[in-house]
């Protein structure tokens, strides 16, 4: 085996670099340890996320488009850890292929072509189908074993089914099969795939405590210690506003949310100080004390 | 307006608009047979005061005032649950996309402002430094809305933590990323895009 | 004293297992009139059986008894091993100790006490059985179709295809129905005229049809397989033998101004007339009412300029007996209207939409004859009022029906397909027009009816709306209808040129007395009753006459035909016998008792008691009693139960019998 | 299953009038099926609950029946359309004379059995039994004209009105 035998482009995304420095240096920690290539795309731009389709379809292609444009200078197909830009990126190259005169408008205003050969790969689709999950199961060093996790979804990883093709539309179990090849136990949950208010949580944090409390109380309700996500928006959303959830609605959650790659890159044995377990809200370490796991 | 009666004619029905909404997000606003689907699923529902499926059904009947006037459209968190769940195939989803940026491009009489200068900030963002820095769109949006003291709680938190970076920069290809924008305007003027 | 032998069966071990059948045997030996008493292991199996014959010949029984399984397992196997022992077959029973008595009891002595009480019953039930022998029924092999509709037509020729002579009766002067009536076809949108005429020649040119238009049923007697069927030929004034249809009559009468109602009088037609152009027979008729020479004596035009003489100011209805041994009912169906509601229609009235005196607001089959290419206006869509070419068109659904306090509860069935089909016609004829649907709901479950429908809204661009219509107003040449989106939950109001309803489709006025002609049942809204919804839906509760088409509830014309050909295929089964045998399970009256009271006739849910005149030999009448018809009684024993005098009983379940067994006990 | 059973100081006779249709298909399946009930009913089979006279429920009871079961067709299902429909309109006024009489009408049971309910006609018959043997014996019962009583007892104005809205 060579020393890289998997190799990526890498579009970390904006929130990686700030509100989700733990997921990037996770994401970054796990895909080291596990032997696979990781290059970021340089000088890669926002992908507009919601505000930019919402308002501006031709911005949005356009913003994504580029940074297709930018990723072909790197080698590998293009891992993307944000569900909300694997979202966008997938559905870019998906509209574009569609309409030949959105495509004309778009390549105009990038001044380049549009990239369709160029897969955009989500971690969880490199973790579970590129590497496999035998061979991720074989990398844990320190299974989670007693840990109960609540994976959660949200909307944009698997919908609309057209687009990222994950997995199946109303009951994917790719979360579920990476982690379990990590040893944690995962519950069966009501709220795996409701919105957590996305990007409400600057305009209108109100929708997002309704939201997002509904998910912590279900999440709760079936007995997890702790939520797994695969998006910064809806760890912002689980995390970041959990007390002020617990405030306004009186319940006590204490549930730690994960980004995925921080428990895996724990299961194969990356140094908890490397995993930005110290930018949570919610203080995990007492949960992974508990479970033996730092 | 709001609880005036529908007075139905081949004038009264905008059906040009609906036209538009269809081009715009490639989705039949007709196929629609109001089966309450979209409303059922969707987490929104219960801030809007036109449930999805309402929108479609005023579009339908060319109502393109009733709907724009409307904050249901700006309480969309575009979820896609009402497209993914959708037996008829209507992307919801891009109707409300389409729909936002009829609003957006008429400067509409939105109630939903706040939104709108959320995602105002987030691309007036982009175009100056090429990516998002929460601090600034977080700190911008308060001043600019007035609600000084929002989020005043988490700010703090948040930086101790290293969530939020006081110092950015700008992409070094910022230049391309204008260009970007300037072009779409141009194809704009010249009524080459929608 | 009677011989009766009982044959105890162990069924293997089923039987025996719970039930001491030796015991059994034993003490059903010493019951008296028992003159045989055995147990075997297997009664149903051929030594079983020969075992039965032997004991019958030997021991010269006179009744059986199989105490065995249930009969309705081996009833018809151990009857017919008696008859050919040369037992009558209703000379044998079943005591059933198995389904009602081993398999569900476990105590032993309980069981087989249980067993013998079961066989003492039955063994006193067969002494008292008398010899029947099974009903036969000569058969007519020539059928009556009323109706001259898509049913009747499709009937008549699928009888007379197999080969059957058929008498087909139709009131109108054509035969065609409704179907001629319409210009396209859901969900196909074929033309109705171009599918219709040729079966309507195809009917009138076969020879085993009987055509007797412009007739109607005069009465019926008989039963299934020997009716008498007296038809009512109206005068035509035309002897349709002499006319060749050369339609100079028409083009030459002077009276030229009578609204025609095949075209729901939008068109206009001369007092001597064919109803339409493709009518079936192409004879004309004479409007009595309305020609010169009826009303003053004067005219005759029409006699003098027919060649071939076949005018007959003169001519009376004429009488017709016909036997027949099946009969199909095909009458149809009528559309409810808002401004002159069939008689005796439970509708309690539209005037929230006008009474019908608003002009522009018409029905569903007035905008067929609109659409129609052969119709009034050459298939172009004007509005009645003044000719123009309405822009925005109302269709309004649900008008009568399934609104259960205006006065019926159920659904037309057709109108949600056909509205969506005018707002196609529509569209397909005036590009520029907007249609508008009020609706509840689409029922549209059929193959290909849903997408016909989202056809019309999708493509066709008509524009639903939920939710029905309170009122119309006239307002200068506009209708103004009121209604409401309930999706969006505000009033709608259009201003219409043209509103068509869709009003509820209802039996044919008069339909209960035709019903009570023919003795069979109907429900509260005059729709013809099937014998069971759904596992004879053709077939009345009568012997031997069936129902076809929208007579029996609303039908589109895809339910008509095939209820009219499963119509016809029940008629020749009938006929592929030349007499009918029936189990002899039926209720005789004894005539000397019988109070005629006719208690018994109103019970009977076959309509198979008559009253029958008893007269001396001098043919004077001495008094009336009921008669059952045994070719009608289905044997259910209701009759019997309800006299008050005990003058009718049903053989097999004699009040003798049923007492023997409780007595027995 | 043979667990212990009871033996009862009194086991009462009772007596089924069922139809051929519905009631006594039912109890045929509760046999196929294997079902397990108390042996005290005798079936007396008629072609159909319309067929039934009162008179005969007087019989049984005159013949020592401690309880009597008349059972056929769910409304609408009957066979004959609507021989279980009189039989209903008629019992109704023959309750009435048997209370009169002075018969506890909870010896009486009328219940609808279709030819798909073998375990239906399990429960109504176990149900009336422990009923019945609840009860005890049916006391003497003195020895009615029986014809007379029911050709008197059409006139009474419950049967004539049931009568008059036959349709
Ligand atoms: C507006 C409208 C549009 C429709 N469009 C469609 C369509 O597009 N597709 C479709 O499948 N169906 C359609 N239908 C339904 C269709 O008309 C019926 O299914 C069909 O006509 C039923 O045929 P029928 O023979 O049972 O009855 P009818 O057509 O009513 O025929 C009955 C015949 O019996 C005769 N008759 C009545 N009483 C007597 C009597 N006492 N003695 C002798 N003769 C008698 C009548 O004169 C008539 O000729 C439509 C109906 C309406 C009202
Ligand atoms: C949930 C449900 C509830 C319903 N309730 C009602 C109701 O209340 N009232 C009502 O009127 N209707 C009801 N229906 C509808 C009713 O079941 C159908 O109308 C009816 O069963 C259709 O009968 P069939 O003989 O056409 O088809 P089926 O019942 O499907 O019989 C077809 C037979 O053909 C056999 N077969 C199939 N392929 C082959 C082959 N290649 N070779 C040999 N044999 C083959 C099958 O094994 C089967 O035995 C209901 C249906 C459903 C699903
Ligand atoms: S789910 Fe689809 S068809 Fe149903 S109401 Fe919503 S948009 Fe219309
Ligand atoms: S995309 Fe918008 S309208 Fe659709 S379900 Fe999500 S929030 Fe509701
Ligand atoms: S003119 Fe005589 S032959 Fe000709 S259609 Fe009239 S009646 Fe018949
Ligand atoms: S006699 Fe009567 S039918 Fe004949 S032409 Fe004169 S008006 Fe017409
Ligand atoms: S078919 Fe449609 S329009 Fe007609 S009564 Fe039924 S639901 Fe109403
Ligand atoms: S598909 Fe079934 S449930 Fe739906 S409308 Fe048709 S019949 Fe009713
Ligand atoms: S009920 Fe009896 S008495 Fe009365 S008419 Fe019928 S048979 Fe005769
Ligand atoms: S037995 Fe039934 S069908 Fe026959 S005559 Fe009597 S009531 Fe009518």
């Amino acid at each position: 085996m060579t020393k890289h035998d998997l190799n990526y482009s890498y579009y970390p995304g904006c929130s990686l670099h700030a509100s989700a420095r733990e997921y990037d240096e996770s994401t970054r920690g796990l895909f080291h340890a596990l032997g696979i290539g990781l290059v970021e795309v340089p000088d890669w731009l926002c992908c507009g996320a919601t505000p930019a389709h919402n308002v501006d379809e031709l911005l949005s292609l356009s913003l994504c488009a580029k940074n297709l444009a930018l990723a072909e200078r790197v080698a590998g197909d293009l891992a993307v850890a944000c569900a909300a830009c694997f979202s966008r990126l997938k559905a870019t190259q998906h509209h574009l292929a569609e309409s030949e005169t959105k495509r004309r408008q778009v390549e105009y205003a990038i001044d380049g072509e549009v990239s369709f050969a160029k897969p955009v790969k989500h971690l969880l689709e490199i973790l579970a189908t590129d590497l496999g999950l035998d061979r991720l199961a074989a990398a844990v060093r320190k299974p989670l074993a007693g840990l109960r996790v609540a994976c959660y979804y949200g909307c944009l990883l698997t919908r609309p089914p057209e687009v990222p093709q994950l997995d199946c539309v109303e009951a994917p179990t790719i979360m579920e099969r990476v982690i379990g090849a990590a040893g944690a136990a995962t519950v069966a949950w009501s709220h795996r795939l409701e919105c957590c208010g996305a990007n409400f949580t600057l305009s209108r944090p109100g929708v997002v405590l309704k939201l997002s409390g509904d998910i912590l109380a279900s999440a709760k309700r079936a007995g997890a210690d702790c939520l797994m996500v695969a998006c910064p928006l809806c760890h912002g959303n689980l995390d970041i506003r959990q007390k002020e959830i617990e405030e306004a609605t009186g319940n006590r959650f204490g549930m730690p949310v994960f980004y995925m790659t921080q428990l895996l890159a724990l299961a194969v044995g990356v140094a908890p100080s490397k995993l930005g377990f110290d930018s949570m809200i919610v203080n995990p370490l007492p949960l992974l004390r508990e479970k033996g796991l730092v | 307006m709001k609880h005036t009666k529908m007075q139905l004619s081949t004038e009264t029905m905008n059906l040009g608009f609906v036209r538009k909404v269809e081009a715009l997000s490639g989705s039949s606003v007709r196929r629609c047979f109001q089966c309450g689907k979209c409303s059922a699923g969707c987490p929104m529902r219960s801030f809007m005061e036109h449930p999805p499926n309402r929108i479609v059904r005023l579009l339908q009947l060319g109502q393109y005032e009733r709907v724009l006037a409307g904050r249901s459209i700006w309480y969309c968190a575009s979820c896609e649950t009402c497209t993914t769940r959708c037996p008829n195939k209507v992307d919801l989803a891009a109707i409300m996309d389409a729909l936002r940026k009829c609003s957006w491009d008429a400067r509409g009489p939105s109630k939903e402002s706040l939104v709108q200068l959320a995602n105002r900030l987030f691309l007036d963002n982009i175009r100056t430094y090429g990516r998002q820095y929460e601090m600034r769109l977080a700190a911008v949006f308060n001043l600019r809305s007035g609600k000084l003291l929002k989020d005043f709680m988490l700010g703090p938190t948040l930086l101790t933590r290293g969530k939020l970076k006081m110092f950015h920069r700008k992409n070094r290809n910022i230049g391309e990323i204008e260009k970007i924008f300037s072009r779409i305007e141009e194809l704009r003027k010249k009524g080459e895009a929608p | 004293m009677s011989r009766i032998g009982v044959f105890v069966c162990h069924c293997g071990e089923n039987i025996s297992r719970t039930v001491d059948v030796e015991k059994v045997a034993a003490e059903a030996a010493r019951l008296p009139g028992v003159s045989y008493a055995c147990d075997y292991k297997y009664m149903c199996s051929d030594p079983g059986q020969s075992l039965l014959k032997k004991a019958v010949a030997e021991h010269g029984l006179d009744g059986v008894v199989v105490a065995a399984c249930s009969p309705r397992m081996h009833e018809k196997t151990f009857r017919s091993a008696a008859k050919s022992a040369g037992l009558n077959p209703f000379l044998c029973e079943m005591a059933n100790i198995r389904e009602h008595c081993s398999w569900v009891h476990e105590d032993r002595e309980e069981a087989t006490a249980k067993a013998s009480d079961i066989v003492a019953m039955m063994v006193a039930r067969v002494k008292k059985d008398k010899r029947l022998v099974p009903i036969t029924v000569p058969v007519t092999k020539r059928a009556l179709v009323i109706g001259g509709g898509i049913a009747g037509i499709q009937a008549a020729l699928d009888i007379a295809d197999a080969g059957h002579q058929v008498v087909l009766v139709e009131r109108e002067p054509s035969i065609g129905g409704h179907m001629a009536q319409l210009s396209e076809t859901f969900p196909t949108l074929d033309c109705s005229q171009c599918i219709m005429t040729p079966r309507m020649v195809d009917a009138a040119n076969h020879p085993n049809i009987t055509l007797h238009t412009y007739s109607e049923i005069e009465s019926v007697d008989g039963y299934i397989g020997n009716f008498q069927i007296t038809v009512r030929k109206k005068a035509r004034s035309v002897i349709e033998e002499r006319c060749t249809g050369c339609g100079i009559c028409s083009a030459k009468c002077p009276q030229k101004k009578i609204p025609n109602s095949f075209d729901k009088n939008l068109g206009l037609r001369p007092a001597i007339y064919v109803p339409f152009p493709q009518a079936v027979p192409n004879t004309p008729v004479i409007d009595r009412a309305n020609c010169t020479y009826f009303r003053s004596g004067k005219c005759g035009v029409c006699q003098k300029v027919c060649g071939p003489g076949a005018i007959d100011y003169g001519q009376e209805d004429s009488l017709i007996v016909e036997p027949v041994g099946a009969i199909v009912v095909a009458t149809g169906f009528e559309l409810y209207s808002i401004s002159e509601k069939p008689k005796g229609s439970p509708i309690k009235g539209y005037g929230e939409f006008g009474h019908g005196t608003i002009p522009d607001v018409i029905d569903g089959l007035t905008f067929e004859r609109l659409a129609s290419a052969s119709g009034p206006t050459g298939g172009k869509i004007l509005r009645p009022s003044d000719g123009k070419e309405p822009k925005q068109v109302v269709f309004v659904q649900c008008v009568g029906s399934r609104a259960r306090e205006k006065g019926i509860s159920y659904c037309s069935k057709i109108c949600c397909m056909y509205t969506a089909k005018h707002t196609m016609l529509y569209r397909h004829k005036v590009h520029d027009g907007q249609a508008y649907v009020f609706f509840m709901d689409a029922r549209t479950p059929g193959k290909n009816y849903d997408e016909f429908w989202r056809r019309a809204v999708e493509e066709e661009e008509a524009v639903y709306i939920r939710g029905m219509v309170s009122r119309l107003y006239q307002k200068g040449d506009k209708v103004v209808v009121m209604g409401s989106d309930i999706a969006v939950g505000l009033q709608v109001e259009i201003e219409a040129d043209l509103v068509v309803l869709a009003t509820a489709v209802q039996p044919r006025t008069g339909a209960d007395t035709l019903a009570q002609k023919l003795g069979i049942s109907y429900d509260r809204y005059n729709f013809y009753s099937e014998a069971h919804a759904k596992l004879k839906p053709v077939e009345c509760a009568t012997a031997g006459i069936y129902l076809a088409g929208a007579c029996q509830g609303p039908k589109d014309i895809p339910d008509t035909v095939s209820q009219a050909s499963a119509a016809a295929a029940k008629v020749m089964t009938l006929f592929a016998k030349s007499e009918l045998e029936r189990e002899p399970i039926v209720a005789k009256v004894n005539e000397r008792t019988c109070v005629a009271c006719l208690y018994c006739r109103k019970v009977c849910p076959y309509g198979a008691v008559e009253e029958k005149e008893l007269r001396d030999r001098q043919g004077n009448l001495i008094r009336v009693v009921a008669y059952v018809n045994p070719g009608v009684c289905g044997g259910c024993g209701t009759c019997q139960a309800t006299c008050p005098s005990k003058s009718v009983e049903l053989d097999g379940y004699t009040d003798e019998q049923i007492m023997a067994m409780i007595e027995s006990l | 299953m043979h667990g212990h059973k009871e033996k009862h100081a009194f086991e009462p006779k009772i007596v089924a009038f069922v139809c051929t249709w519905c009631t006594y298909a039912g109890a045929d399946l509760a046999g196929t099926s294997r079902l397990q009930y108390p042996a005290n009913t005798r079936v007396v089979k008629f072609p159909c609950t319309g067929r039934i006279d009162p008179v005969f429920i007087l019989r049984a009871f005159q013949k020592g029946a401690d309880g009597v079961l008349v059972s056929g067709c769910h409304p609408g299902d009957c066979h004959y359309m609507a021989g279980n429909f009189h039989a209903r309109r008629r019992f109704a006024a023959f309750r009435q004379l048997l209370d009169f009489i002075g018969v506890d009408l909870n010896r009486l049971q009328f219940s609808w059995v279709s030819a798909a309910e073998g375990g239906k006609w399990v429960e109504v018959v176990t149900e009336l039994t422990e009923r019945v043997r609840a009860m005890g014996p049916m006391p003497e019962f003195r020895e009615l004209e029986a014809e007379e009583c029911w050709s008197g007892a059409i006139d009474t104005p419950e049967l004539k009105e049931a009568y008059e809205t036959i349709p």
